[in-house]
């Protein structure tokens, strides 16, 4: 078992996968001879061949909507956008077709690819390269949204992500990529989608989060930890369908929940976890729900750039402003 | 210092002048009169389906429509030219190629009724279902090329979309993919001179559609539309390099939109009759009978006889349709992923049960 | 003083800022000689000419990228999307330029260009002409997102849209469009932008919508109001920057909240506002936060349409089942 | 029958051969040696900046930065082209086209070292920043142009971007507008031959980029990047038609990446020294020098005084950038609408506060 960063852990995955089932396709800018520029395909081009690890023209709607096709044809594209950024030209074939052509065939014909970009902030990035929209694609019915946390789940959730007979967009933290590593077995298991991951267990308040964020909530928690306060961390790992009961439970444990995002805050998935705890656990809440986020700007170039950031010290302050209720 | 460093040529190909006169020899398949009679057929009972479908919305039981009028050459000759085997991915427009496929008419009016199940088709399970979002669908037809091409198959994937789909970066990125990876896609332009309101003149500087072809490095023609033999030899030979592994093709059909853009649309906002009246002198259907009966390939009996046959289907099918019950409302549901997640499993027994929130 | 329909209210606020400053172009598919598939701008080509009323090419990304250089220009653009379902190839110049474009340049550029577009369901329209997806856009920082719901309402808030500084996101009831008239004075008055409006008072319940459910929960309270239960209904107006306040104040007041839109539930707005009202208004709830919503699935075509849509018999439910708590 | 209905040709211009030795006769303001001599000034000035910022970066002071290494013939043959009214919109290489519209040294340091305030520009007030999602700044240029055209102004929009940005549906379907309304827009293509690892002819069958033009029937001409006289000539010849209402153009730049794509890029992962090695001898800053210097206009003297000024001038800009404290945190909110919403103001004082969650 090999101790393999987050991005080795996609890179492995996908190896898997295309050994394991000859359907399965890579395309996108950049990800045959050059290995992706996070090298997250690093030597399958060599390995596959030409014809299975594509380097597409400079077309992002192309790259989804082509996907779409192979999909609809049997194959299992799993095709990447080089950042997030520049996801948006592939939201129409996300919104109209991909996630839509199961039920408006009444399943004739369906749409099992993946979309993978990496996204998130605080790796100074260039201008477009550091923001958080995941938020936009949880909210298209008929598509799943896959956020890992660590090399294991990474690897887990990307093989359960091909093989799902559904489209899934699967978002990496680049600022994970190599921020750890950890023992990860090239077993070709697959992780449950749609399961929330209980990272930590605690009895005085729910910390609910995804992506790199979860880095700084364990810290936090670790910090917490040593005033006596016990702190469940959360990663939700799939936003869409939402593993609610998972949250639900701990926040009737807990009474008190913070979810932490990158994103901006308006219209963020957090929005989405509070409203439920709203709705279903309202009455077991001690204290207001708290979301430590992204603000509602737009991500600042790199100087400024750690101002945005949902920080442990921001975490921390909301679990503490919790704990003076109830 | 200038010096040439590409040419370019753009051709049109035509077989029938507009009162259905050959205008030189034609292709050997249009020598067989069952082939012609054929397609003619298929046209006729495209205008019949046309027909009722508008009747039904005038009275309130179809959903808005899009009329084929005076286009069937283009989809009956792309349609003609395709193999079982092939995949079509029309737009809304192209009822006659879907026709010709093997949906069926009540499945085009369950489709237009509101009902997804008529995309749900029994005849051509690959096809794609229409698309409305103007040339989304190009690049699809250049992932299922794509997918044809890295099984070693000798099947194409063929696209029909309508001029103003032309100007979508949609439309430009597939193309230019097709050119690349010589893809097996036929992409057919449904130049029916009109996108809604908006001419073909306010649509692009281009002198021809079929010309946007270069900039992908591809082979582009334009052809007759109206002339249903000129379509059919062109998408037949492009069908045939692209299954013969030399790449895709651009192919503009020059028709014209006899009707309405949809039955939500009032033409009359913007063009005038006496700019329509002329092409009713040019349009296919007429065309393609008066060349059959020069050929005596086509009687007055034989007229009557189609048009019955016609009619009497597409009531039946109409009524068919009518006297589907919608589905379940659960149906909302059931195919949004290939399983319920318990998510939406919450959702439906909420509005499955009249208690539901 | 003209009675008029949302639509010619529309109509009205355009010919008026077109009178009233020479920078607003109007332009998109279809919206010159054939007055816009709605009719939202007839009239206006002859009035004003081609060269200020344009018909664009088949191109939504040209449409609102056009708009983003006119804008910065000093233009006023007021673009048309011929529906909502036709936007997202619009939404990369939305987030990546449009949205950004003044805090990019520390102020030294601007996008003050309007977006309009008719969205919603209830009107049996064909395929992808019904869904309600504003939230998707309402996470996106520095973007204006604003739905009238009354033809007074939409003619202020289109003509404040047009004068502010900003890029805004201008989304038309479809289902509203002919529904009703009201006298409408075309005097030039815009109505204030980010401002939430109550257009019923009520002390048991807070209803917050916005568009064409505004109708079901008017009709809704009404009916409520013979069983003595007063609801407080709000038309959010502003989906962003949102005007918290009215909101939370109300909450404060009633107890209660249920939020109602056509959009899919999970990642929808009344996500948002359910989680503005769990973090600041907790205290004041005597029940759980309800959303009626669209399910998180595509919008079915015409025949099932009307189950997905939040009726008033959902609306009356979820206030009757917070009725019993407290 | 088929005929034949538009035909078209693409030309390649140039003025120099690799040694800059003219191919024949120049145009007039080549022959002023000031013009030229100019002309390369910019192009060490950039260069110089180039060297800079790469040195920065890979100190630790600099974020990622993207190399004009080689093409600084396209962006100083293009601006100089331009008139202070005109409005460029540059891609995130075209670093040597700012610096000849005003942008300042420091200004470009501090946008790429990730401060805002190096595209709020005191010189080119109107000239868009720096577009990183590639091609999307192609409806933009149309836009302005379109701005121009309404207020009747003798001026027009430049955008920049490279070979891979011709494969976005952006810039077709803004070169498609710029050709149907004839907006005062020039469009041009810096075709270095890479879109990071992707080969130019890996990204089109098109033979030329000049060639997508026919697709949106307006002009399009190839000319040898590597030539700022060929480059300056196409541009400004561009340029006079569009002002004087004839409408814009596509011009193809063929020039090379010496460099990396970027300094987080590793181009030997993907290309050999081999087939870089030919192209240093074609790179357009020696060839401008060998040109003045067989004419004349330029001596030892003349290059050490450049290359020394030009040292000074960009170590002090570094200087000055480093010595720049970043802004105030509360920046990050300032500017996102003209005036603070309510809701803004809040987080913003949670941000500024050290207490603000
Ligand atoms: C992307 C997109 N934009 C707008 C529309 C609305 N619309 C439907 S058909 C149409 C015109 C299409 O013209 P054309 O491509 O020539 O096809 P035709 O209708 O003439 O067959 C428009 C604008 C749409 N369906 N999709
Ligand atoms: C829409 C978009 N997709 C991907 C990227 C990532 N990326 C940055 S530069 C580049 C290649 C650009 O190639 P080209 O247009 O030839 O310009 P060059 O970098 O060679 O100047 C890519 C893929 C991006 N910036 N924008
Ligand atoms: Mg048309
Ligand atoms: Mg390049």
């Amino acid at each position: 078992m090999a101790d393999l960063t987050l991005v080795e852990a996609v890179r492995a995955a996908l190896g898997r996968a295309m050994t394991d089932d000859e359907r399965v396709v890579i395309f996108g800018e950049d990800v045959g001879i050059d290995g992706g520029v996070f090298r997250a395909t690093d030597g399958l081009y060599q390995r596959f061949g030409a014809k299975r690890v594509r380097d597409t023209p400079l077309s992002e709607l192309l790259i989804a909507g082509m996907a779409v096709g192979l999909a609809a044809q049997g194959m299992r594209p799993v095709a990447e956008i080089q950042f997030m950024g520049f996801i948006y030209p592939t939201i129409d074939q996300l919104v109209n077709h991909a996630s839509r052509l199961r039920t408006r065939t009444r399943g004739r014909l369906s749409c099992p690819m993946v979309l993978r970009a990496p996204f998130g902030g605080g790796v100074h990035a260039p201008e477009h390269h550091s923001e958080s929209t995941e938020a936009m694609l949880a909210h298209v019915p008929g598509l799943r949204v896959v956020i890992p946390s660590s090399p294991r789940r990474a690897y887990g959730l990307l093989l359960a992500a091909i093989r799902d007979p559904d489209p899934v967009v699967f978002f990496e933290p680049t600022r994970l990529y190599r921020a750890l590593k950890e023992p990860v077995a090239d077993d070709g298991a697959g992780v449950q989608l749609d399961r929330c991951f209980v990272l930590r267990e605690g009895k005085n308040a729910t910390v609910v989060t995804w992506g790199a964020a979860v880095r700084e909530c364990l810290a936090t928690a670790d910090t917490l930890a040593k005033d006596g306060i016990e702190v469940e961390v959360i990663d939700v790992a799939t936003l869409k369908p939402l593993d609610s009961e998972t949250i639900l439970a701990s926040v009737r444990k807990t009474g008190r929940c913070v979810v932490v995002h990158e994103a901006a805050r308006t219209g963020g998935f957090g929005a989405e976890i509070a409203a439920r705890v709203a709705e279903d656990a309202l009455d077991a809440l001690v204290a207001p729900v708290r979301r430590v986020t992204g603000y509602d700007t737009v991500m600042p170039l790199p100087r400024l750039e750690s101002h945005y950031m949902p920080s442990t010290d921001r975490i921390r302050a909301a679990v503490g402003e919790l704990m003076a209720y109830g | 210092m200038s010096t040439p460093v590409a040419t370019f040529a753009i051709e049109r190909t035509a077989y029938l002048d507009a009162t259905g006169r050959p205008l030189g020899p034609l292709p050997a398949f249009a020598e067989d009169a069952a082939t012609v009679t054929g397609f003619y057929r298929a046209m006729a009972r495209a205008r019949a389906f046309d027909e009722k479908a508008i009747a039904l919305q005038r009275t309130g039981r179809l959903g808005t429509y899009a009329s084929s009028l005076g286009q069937e050459a283009v989809g009956v000759g792309t349609a003609s030219a395709m193999r079982p085997a092939d995949v079509l991915l029309p737009s809304f427009r192209e009822h006659a190629a879907q026709l010709w496929r093997g949906v069926t008419l009540k499945e085009l009016f369950l489709y237009w009724g509101g009902d997804e199940r008529g995309s749900d088709f029994a005849g051509p399970r690959e096809d794609f279902p229409v698309c409305i979002p103007v040339a989304s669908h190009f690049p699809h037809a250049a992932g299922v090329a794509l997918a044809m091409a890295l099984r070693g198959e000798p099947r194409a994937a063929v696209a029909i979309a309508g001029d103003g789909a032309t100007s979508k970066g949609d439309f430009y990125e597939a193309l230019n993919v097709v050119g690349l990876w010589r893809l097996p896609a036929v992409f057919v332009i449904n130049n029916n001179q009109w996108a809604i309101s908006v001419r073909r003149r306010d649509q692009t500087a281009a002198a021809t559609l079929a010309q946007k072809a270069i900039a992908a490095g591809l082979p582009g023609e334009q052809v007759d539309g109206n002339d249903v033999i000129a379509v059919h030899d062109a998408v037949a030979r492009a069908l045939a390099r692209a299954r013969s592994g030399e790449g895709g093709a651009l192919i503009e059909c020059l028709t014209y939109r006899l009707g309405d853009h949809t039955t939500a649309d009032d033409a009359s906002r913007y063009r005038d009759d006496d700019e329509v009246r002329p092409h009713w002198a040019e349009e296919p259907v007429l065309r393609t009978r008066a060349f059959l009966v020069s050929r005596h390939a086509w009687t007055k009996e034989d007229e009557e006889s189609l048009l019955k046959s016609c009619a009497a289907e597409v009531e039946a099918a109409a009524e068919a349709y009518l006297a589907t019950a919608p589905e379940f409302k659960g149906a909302i549901f059931d195919h949004t992923f290939a399983a319920l997640p318990d998510d939406l499993a919450r959702q439906r027994a909420g509005a499955v049960e009249p208690s539901g929130g």
